[in-house]
């Protein structure tokens, strides 16, 4: 039964994972992006994170997909630009390196990346909602602190950028 | 009393070049004749005090050290001078000759000339006296090349006098490139002299050699025909005689002193001064004779066409130095530096009067605007007179004791072809000499009447040394009188002889001519030169040239040829000076500026062009810039991964 | 006064660069009092360095040597001395460095003081690499001295100043990295051969190398002194720069800098790899002979003056090259003195170019001709400076070059003698064709009629320069028994390196 | 269990006190506008405040193996801070000029400051990548800061895209090595048998692109000229030092962790030739630059190849070079562009090299002190620049990696030739502009000193520099000398 | 193997993922939809470090991802600002088109 779900929700992932991408409509894109986003947040599901999972859909799909969706809608750009390409190379060069590349990955990944000698891990023995909770507030105090530096930044940079009228 | 040190006799002229030189144009003319004169006449003094007495000595050789001079690893060279009867010969008539001259160019350029030019006139010839004293009196072949080279500058200097003439300027960078020439030899003589003897001193030299000749004289051909390379340039003999006609450019004195009586003769000096270097080598012998015989017709005949009357002495003093080589080759080298004595004397009357003449002439020099001047100069006709007399060899004049002794020492070297060709330029000789005599002086004056209405005779500082040197012409041979007039009469190879010692196993003993043969000898050389006179005396006093001009009308040609020097300069310009200068500019606008600075530039700019190609990789889209990381780390995964 | 003592060569090495710092802080507007405080500075400088030659003892070995630690974890110190040979190389910085400023005196009008600046840091690293003992200090000298060098050129050069400099930078520039490459590796070898960090000369000349490695050393070491020096073919930089700079900059180019390559060449690369600069020295010695001919040969068509007297410079270095290379102790004095006397003779002939190329702005020959007549004293002056240059008996000239054809001759290369010895011929063919074209002849420009003499100070300049040339022409002893210690340590050091083959070629001749 | 405890307080405060200070200056700029002339003062409070700190925080690790205070640490913040001190000295004068005096950039500059420096301090993936991303959104910020300049919002845009294109590739290595190693702490890559796992490999090539790519390292730099052009250029001065330093010495913690004796062959061979990319592509493509921000920022290409150099060289003395090289990389190109923006007079236009023609007499001292950072980027001897490729070069020849130190010393050759075309412009040439360069302010002439003193002190006396260096480098577990 | 599913796989899924974001990024002309492709890299990322975490049975992975999604929000929206405001002078977001700086 996960092996059946996991091997449907990657499948779809993926496949909407590459309809965002061949899609000439940016809008399509997003609603593609989030249709992967949402099937990735059930494979999480099956990696016993069902609070990431959560976030995935709630913070992922849910808020930073719709904000790219407003402010497509916001500048109006509804299709990438037609005709072709005047630099055809990219694509042609981009497309042999990606496959070099997944190829070596894929193949690297698929032989060697399990660790040796690993017991598998069963839902009982994988961390609770609660173990996270807690280990952000203390394993993980410093980054966490970090990123709330992180955070601040952002806001006041894009606060900066949109920010309408400019003050003297 | 003690002596005068000999480093004083240089000094004295140093000192006066270094006064007319530096204040000479302030202190005016008068200043510079009584220095410029008084120091050479003081240096005069200076050597007949040392010279009498020493004259009267034993003849052995002096050397007085005046301080070490270059001293580096094994090699020492000193400031020494030395006093010896080769050096005492040369020494009196230097000082001597180089005085009257002195004496007359003050005559001779007191009018034409500003202040400026009066005092560099004068600071030139001082600095040619010292030069020329050191050369002579130099203990070592180092210091003797200083004097070489300092009077091939003074020669270089009083030829480019007249600067702003179009011409004397490359006369003189002439003289001094082709002695340059010269030196190139003498130096690499004296480099193969100090790693064969360890030292560049005469004693050292001679001695060593002198001593063991078997060891030393396979290297000497090779020194001794650089040194002689050396006297070639100097004394112009060919091929590097080119010079010295160009050198007629500078002041009649300047010619006189340094172009016929001194500085040219130094060629000489040299040669008998090694003689012991020369002797132990049969073959470079040889060459120096050849050389001198080739030289002596060769300028003899070129001479028989020229018109300038400066360039007929000029060419003449050529074929003269000729002699005296050829005297050094076959082994007569008393023969050789009386020439020299009898040259000095006779060559600059000759050319003391040339300058007489042409001082009257307003500085014309072409023989055929003049003539009929006997009456108007008759102290410098007079003179000049005898002195052609005596350089013909007509006896009992100067020139005949030494001429006669040279051709009697080719012959009795057993020479007979170079004898007989210098009795050839012997005729020659007294040919274009008294062609000279004849139209200068005789016939009738074929000038402007200007030029007529100027004439006058020179001031007594011209013709008081033209009468002192037509006197030595006329009687300065008897130092050397030959074997047959008198068996003690040749006083000069008696005074000369500890120079030219025979050399025990190279040289049997010099075997005399028999006497019968000796009067034959001096008969033969007498009647080709009475002949030589009363030929030109007939062809140009009498008829006024109508024979040679027919003859060169017949021969066109070869006239053109003779009277164009056999167009040597124009064969050397071909072939060296031409292809010189096209290497030079090759050198120039293809191997720096092409070659390398090419490639060097090409360098560069292929760089820069790559900046500039690559530049262009940065194409402003993001999408490039992901793909050039990508590739980036494609690349690495390429290289590092293929490991695993 | 001890203190004094025992940092006098300190003080001579910094009394510029302390110079330069108080003309920094001079107004930029107070131009004439900043021109006399540079002039002040070198003169006294010179003064200085007065006790350097009166008391240094004429025997091997470093003399008022310093030795401070400067990086000590890597073995480099502040060490300096004085041998014979860097003794008479000081001694000509030191004065020419006061002739050039004097001469720029009155020439000189945009920058003063950063001119007089840019000249005396130039000072102070020529100094310093005189006497730097070590190599890493060397280096630090010797590259220093192009950045005033290039402002010199650059700023205050003629109309192809821009490239002049640039290409004079880069030229040097790119000798001397891989040089830099070597020393760093000497300094590793050294360390991993004994355990410590040195760059100090005599440490490192202790390291033995295989011959390959050696090879490719001193190659690298080769190969900056020789542009420096120049050798052909890399001298093409020096034309440009010579002709390009200010005369100030051309004296000291001519006077000091090239001198520089040859100094690095006796004192680092025969020291440190005797072997393979003997190996290859019948090249270094051919290139030298092709120098003296080609520099020659290309002076005699030249246009440009100062072009001209620089490609007889070439000529001229090649010649102290082949001094050089040939490695007799005769040739090497002759090398030695024949620097100083290149130093004094080129840089009077550019310092008279200059005072006629500041009154017409023009260093075609062309534009001149006849100016005997109407400057005397310069024509005098620049006679002498070109007998001198041409070797003439009597003066400077002669004595080096003689030493060196002798000496050349005694060793096993006697035919360089015989092709080196043309530079006599040839060098009076460029030299005088030179002379009588600008200053005899008729007058063919009317604008030279009313050309101004030499003015005082310049007459100075020159003079200073024509006293040295008689004095070391008659009395080169003064010079040569301070040298021929020194030249013995080279040689016997070197020797004793080398291997048995070696030394059979470097001694062949008695 | 790790609580906020006072070792915790003392090893965060140099950081919370930037965090602080930032904060503070935005609340003024909201609340208390006219404080703003202030802000540059208060930036320089905080970071010196932030280095005190450092120096009194206690040595060791802390919040359970994830930060370090250790003499590596402080001497990375020292020449952190000192780069953001003179990016704040010459932002007062320049944001002034160009009527963009705004409490925000000195905010985000401190905040960019302090992600910096939790990469030196960070001993745990997360904190670095975290420090990464804090330093990247305050810099895609202050890139295009400058709303109303088209050139500064497409540096933005640029910057972000490729940086969090390179983020990616970043964030991904660090799940690699995550999971192969159980664990984020860095220590935990020290395990028997990982340098020759490939994934482990492959993890520290995407690193090292991903971090290559913030020190502008060729085939990763292709942001760097755009961005450095429209980027205001006190932000660049800062942007380009700090961070390719913290890069670097990431990239040797990681490594060092995986290799502490010698790099693997081909790892070392990917990572020469990558220094060699960077060093040619930048001297090469400079020499054809017109756009003095450009030019530096392929010098900057190029400077990050040599100092690549030693990471392959690798080791307790190539790492102590590349620390020395640093600092002398930092006060010359933080020097160079200090001087950039004190000499254009327009911020917010390109900045052509020939218009600086003529500087050198109408503003000596900048142009004096830009000359000298040249010549110091050029490696001449005296310099800085020369002590660092003295010791850079050096440690090629120790370990015998010739090629590299060869074809290093012909770059730099190369590199000449452009630096010298800009020296060249300021003093050989005529003014193009009919006024000179604004006058000198205090804080502009202050940071030009720094920066002059600096490079000759350290090109002069590098001694100290080398022994605070080697100190810093015993802090890496190196195996060897 | 986590649960009944092999690592692996998770990894391999993970990959290809990465490799379409890559696809994206490189070869679409939107900065927009370039900038989706990037957190679509960043969500095989976290897919990979949330597969490794559960197979390591470690808190760790999980909250990687948290973090990793904390620091994605906040890039999402500095770098949407920065799209705002580059297309006030651009009207395009499109990169073919934004190269004023370049060469």
């Amino acid at each position: 039964m996960e092996r059946i779900v996991f091997d449907a929700a990657a499948t779809i992932a993926l496949v909407f994972a590459a309809l965002m991408v061949l899609s000439r409509n940016p809008v399509k894109s997003v609603l593609a992006l989030v249709v992967s986003f949402f099937f990735l947040a059930v494979i999480y599901v099956l990696l016993f994170a069902p609070f990431i999972a959560a976030i995935q859909v709630i913070v992922y799909a849910g808020a930073i997909l719709v904000l790219f969706l407003f402010v497509l809608m916001l500048l109006n750009i509804r299709h990438e630009g037609s005709g072709k390409d005047p630099r055809p190379i990219q694509r042609i060069v981009g497309g042999g390196a990606i496959l070099v590349f997944t190829i070596v990955l894929v193949a690297l990944l698929s032989k060697h990346g399990t660790p040796p000698g690993l017991p598998p891990a069963s839902e009982a023995a994988a961390p609770h909602i609660g173990d996270v909770a807690r280990a952000v507030y203390s394993d993980f105090l410093l980054p966490f602190e970090a990123l709330s530096v992180l955070l601040l930044a952002a806001l006041v940079g894009a606060f900066v950028l949109v920010s309408k009228e400019h003050r003297p | 009393m003690s002596v005068l040190p000999l480093w004083l006799i240089p000094a004295l002229p140093l000192a006066g070049f270094l006064a007319c030189g530096l204040f000479g144009t302030r202190l005016g003319k008068r200043f510079v004749s009584v220095v410029g004169v008084g120091s050479v006449g003081l240096a005069t003094v200076a050597a007949f005090s040392r010279l009498v007495p020493y004259l009267g000595g034993d003849h052995a050789p002096v050397v007085e050290r005046v301080s070490s001079w270059i001293t580096a690893g094994d090699f020492r060279a000193e400031i020494a001078f030395r006093l010896d009867p080769l050096s005492a010969l040369m020494l009196s008539f230097v000082t001597f000759v180089g005085f009257l001259i002195h004496v007359y160019s003050t005559g001779y350029m007191h009018h034409d000339e500003t202040d400026a030019g009066y005092a560099r006139f004068f600071s030139y010839l001082n600095l040619f006296m010292f030069s020329m004293l050191t050369l002579v009196l130099a203990q070592n072949f180092l210091l003797m090349f200083v004097g070489w080279e300092g009077v091939g500058l003074c020669s270089y200097l009083l030829i480019g006098y007249y600067y702003e003439q179009p011409f004397a300027p490359a006369a003189g960078k002439k003289a001094f490139v082709v002695n340059r020439i010269g030196d190139w030899g003498f130096l690499l003589g004296m480099f193969g002299l100090a790693t064969q003897f360890g030292t560049l001193d005469y004693d050292g030299v001679f001695q060593a050699a002198a001593k063991d000749p078997a060891r030393f004289a396979p290297a000497l051909t090779l020194i001794a025909l650089c040194l002689f390379l050396g006297a070639v340039g100097k004394s112009a003999q060919v091929p590097l005689y080119v010079w010295l006609p160009d050198a007629m450019a500078g002041p009649t004195p300047v010619s006189a002193l340094i172009h016929a009586a001194t500085m040219v003769t130094a060629g000489v000096y040299m040669v008998a001064r090694c003689n012991v270097l020369f002797r132990l080598s049969p073959d470079a012998m040889l060459v120096v004779a050849i050389i001198g015989t080739i030289t002596a017709v060769l300028a003899a005949l070129i001479a028989l066409a020229q018109n300038d009357i400066k360039k007929v002495l000029a060419y003449s003093t050529v074929s003269q130095l000729g002699y005296m080589f050829l005297a050094c080759g076959v082994g007569a080298f008393v023969a050789g530096m009386f020439h020299v004595m009898t040259h000095a004397f006779f060559k600059a009357c000759l050319f003391l009067g040339a300058g007489s003449v042409m001082h009257a002439m307003s500085g014309e020099l072409d023989m055929r605007r003049m003539g009929g001047l006997k009456g108007k100069l008759p102290t410098t006709y007079r003179t000049f007179l005898v002195a052609a007399l005596a350089i013909c060899g007509i006896p009992p004049l100067a020139g005949f004791f030494s001429k006669d002794a040279i051709l009697a020492g080719a012959f009795e070297a057993g020479q007979p072809v170079l004898w007989a060709v210098g009795l050839f330029t012997a005729g020659l000789t007294a040919f274009y000499m008294f062609r000279m005599v004849a139209r200068v002086f005789a016939g009738s004056f074929r000038g402007t009447p200007e030029q007529e209405h100027h004439v006058h005779e020179s001031p007594p500082s011209m013709t008081v040394p033209l009468v002192v040197l037509a006197a030595l012409s006329a009687v300065g041979g008897f130092v050397g009188l030959p074997a047959v007039v008198g068996e003690h009469g040749n006083r000069i190879e008696a005074f000369l002889s500890p120079i030219f010692l025979p050399l025990a196993a190279h040289e049997p003993a010099g075997h005399a001519l028999p006497h019968a043969t000796e009067w034959l000898l001096l008969a033969a050389s007498v009647a080709v030169a009475a002949g030589g006179i009363g030929l030109a005396w007939k062809w140009y006093a009498k008829e006024d040239g109508r024979v040679p001009d027919r003859i060169a009308a017949a021969f066109p040609a070869l006239y053109a040829l003779v009277a164009d020097k056999f167009r040597v300069d124009e064969l050397y310009g071909a072939l060296v000076v031409k292809p010189f200068a096209w290497i030079a500019r090759i050198c120039w606008k293809v191997i720096d500026v092409l070659v390398i600075d090419g490639v060097l530039n090409a360098g560069a700019f292929l760089v820069e062009l790559a900046g500039d190609l690559l530049r262009f990789l940065q194409t402003g889209n993001v999408r490039n810039y992901a793909l050039t990381f990508l590739l980036g780390v494609v690349a690495l995964m390429l290289i590092v991964m293929g490991g695993f | 006064m001890d203190l004094l003592r025992s940092h006098l060569l300190s003080a001579v090495v910094f009394l510029p660069a302390v110079g330069a710092v108080l003309l920094a802080l001079f107004p930029a507007s107070a131009a004439k009092a900043a021109r006399n405080l540079a002039l002040a500075i070198a003169t006294l400088d010179f003064l200085v360095s007065i006790p350097l030659w009166t008391r240094f003892v004429p025997a091997a070995g470093f003399q008022f040597g310093e030795n401070v630690p400067w990086i000590p974890n890597f073995g480099i110190s502040y060490a300096v001395g004085l041998d014979g040979l860097s003794l008479v190389l000081v001694m000509l910085t030191t004065l020419l460095t006061p002739v050039a400023l004097l001469f720029s005196l009155s020439h000189v009008s945009k920058g003063v003081r950063g001119f007089s600046i840019a000249f005396l840091l130039l000072e102070t690293g020529m100094l310093g690499s005189l006497v730097a003992l070590d190599l890493a200090l060397f280096y630090v000298f010797w590259e220093v001295m192009l950045v005033p060098m290039y402002f010199i050129i650059g700023i205050w050069g003629g109309t192809r100043r821009i490239y002049a400099a640039m290409k004079f930078f880069l030229f040097t520039m790119a000798g001397s990295l891989l040089m830099f490459l070597a020393i760093l590796y000497l300094a590793v070898r050294h360390h991993a051969v004994t355990g410590m960090w040195s760059f100090a000369l005599e440490d490192l000349a202790t390291l033995d190398f295989a011959s390959g490695v050696q090879t490719v050393l001193f190659l690298a070491f080769a190969l900056a002194f020789a542009i420096k020096v120049p050798v052909f073919p890399l001298h093409t930089w020096l034309p440009d720069a010579h002709t390009e700079a200010p005369t100030a900059g051309s004296i000291i180019l001519a006077g000091v800098l090239l001198k520089l390559g040859v100094y690095g060449y006796l004192r680092f690369g025969l020291t440190l790899f005797p072997e393979a600069a003997l190996r290859f020295a019948p090249w270094v010695g051919l290139l030298g002979v092709i120098g003296v001919v080609y520099g020659a040969l290309v002076a005699f068509p030249q246009k440009d003056m100062k072009r001209l007297v620089a490609y007889s410079s070439v000529s001229h270095l090649g010649l102290v090259v082949v001094g050089v290379a040939a490695f007799t102790t005769v040739s090497l004095s002759g090398s030695i003195l024949q620097m100083i006397n290149h130093g004094l003779s080129t840089g009077a002939l550019f310092l008279l170019v200059g005072v006629l190329y500041e009154r017409r702005h023009t260093r075609e020959i062309e534009a001149y001709g006849g100016l005997a007549g109407i400057v005397p004293v310069t024509t005098a002056l620049f006679l002498v400076a070109t007998l001198s240059s041409i070797g003439l008996p009597g003066l400077n000239g002669f004595v080096g070059e003689f030493l060196i054809l002798l000496g050349t001759w005694t060793s096993a290369h006697r035919w360089w003698a015989v092709l080196a010895a043309t530079g006599v011929i040839l060098s009076a063919v460029y030299m005088l064709t030179l002379v009588q074209r600008v200053f005899w002849n008729p007058v063919t420009h009317e604008e030279n009629r009313s050309l101004p003499e030499i003015r005082p100070s310049e007459l100075l300049a020159a003079a200073v320069l024509v006293a040295c040339m008689i004095w070391i022409g008659v009395r080169p002893n003064d010079l040569l028994s301070r040298l021929s210690p020194t030249v013995e340590a080279i040689r016997s050091a070197v020797l004793e390196k080398t291997s048995a083959e070696n030394r059979g070629r470097a001694e062949a001749a008695p | 269990m790790i609580t906020f405890g006072p070792a915790e307080l003392a090893a965060t405060a140099p950081e919370i006190t930037l965090a602080t200070a930032g904060a503070l200056i935005v609340l003024l700029e909201a609340f208390a506008p006219r404080t703003r002339r202030a802000f540059a003062t208060l930036s320089l409070a905080a970071i010196a405040l932030s280095l005190y700190f450092v120096s009194r925080a206690p040595i060791g690790a802390t919040f359970g193996g994830r930060l370090e205070t250790s003499s590596l640490t402080s001497v990375a913040s020292l020449f952190l801070a000192a780069t953001a001190a003179v990016a704040v000295l010459v932002a007062k004068r320049y944001l002034e000029r160009a009527g963009e005096e705004r409490g925000e950039f000195y905010a985000l500059l401190l905040w960019g400051h302090l992600g910096v420096s939790l990469m030196v301090r960070g001993i745990d993936l997360l904190v670095i990548f975290i420090g990464l991303e804090t330093l990247s959104l305050s810099f895609y910020v202050l890139a295009a800061i400058f709303r109303g300049v088209h050139a500064s919002s497409e540096a933005g845009l640029k910057y972000f895209l490729t940086g969090a294109f390179g983020s990616a590739f970043t964030v991904y290595g660090i799940a690699l090595l995550f999971g192969r190693s159980g664990s984020l702490r860095i220590s935990a890559l020290s395990q028997v048998g990982f340098g020759g796992d490939p994934v482990i490999v492959f993890a520290l090539l995407l690193l090292l692109a991903g971090f290559g790519f913030k020190m502008s390292l060729a085939p990763f730099h292709a942001w760097a000229p755009d961005v450095y052009q429209g980027m205001p250029t006190p932000a660049v001065a800062y942007l380009s030092v700090a961070p390719k330093g913290a890069s670097l010495i990431v990239l040797y913690r990681v490594l060092t962790a995986v290799y502490q004796g010698a790099l693997p062959s081909r790892l070392q061979t990917g990572i020469a030739a990558l220094a060699i990319l960077s060093m040619t592509l930048g001297n090469v493509v400079a020499l054809a630059q017109r756009d003095i921000k450009r030019l530096l920022a392929y010098s900057g290409i190029a400077h990050m190849g040599y100092i690549t150099i030693t990471l392959a060289v690798f080791g307790r003395g190539a790492f102590t070079a590349a620390l020395v090289y640093l600092f002398a990389y930092l006060v010359s190109n933080a020097g160079a562009f200090a001087c950039v923006s004190v000499l254009y007079r327009d911020e917010t236009r390109p900045h052509p090299v020939g218009l600086l023609a003529g500087e050198g007499r109408r503003a000596p001292f900048a142009a004096g002190v830009l000359t000298l950072c040249f010549f110091s980027l050029a490696g001449i001897p005296a310099t800085a620049g020369f002590i660092g490729k003295f010791f850079v070069f050096g440690a090629a020849i120790d370990r015998g990696l010739y090629g590299l130190a060869v074809i290093g010393i012909l770059n730099s050759l190369v590199s000449i030739g452009y630096y010298l075309r800009v020296v060249y412009v300021l003093y050989m040439r005529e003014p193009v502009e009919a006024e000179g360069p604004p006058p000198l302010g205090v804080s502009d002439g202050l940071a030009l000193a720094l920066c002059a003193a600096g490079i000759l002190l350290l090109g002069v006396f590098p001694s100290g520099l080398w022994r605070l260096a080697r100190s810093a480098a015993e802090s890496l577990p190196f195996f060897g000398p | 193997m986590i649960g009944k599913i092999p690592l692996a796989d998770v990894l391999v899924v993970s990959a290809a993922l990465f490799a379409i974001g890559l696809a994206g990024a490189l070869l679409r002309r939107t900065a927009i939809v370039i900038f989706l492709s990037i957190e679509l890299m960043m969500n095989a990322a976290n897919l990979a470090l949330l597969g490794y975490g559960a197979a390591l049975g470690t808190v760790d992975g999980q909250i990687a991802v948290f973090f990793v999604i904390a620091i994605a929000a906040a890039e999402a929206s500095v770098g949407l600002a920065i799209f705002v405001a580059l297309f006030r002078h651009t009207e395009t977001i499109d990169v073919n088109k934004i190269n004023l700086l370049k060469w």
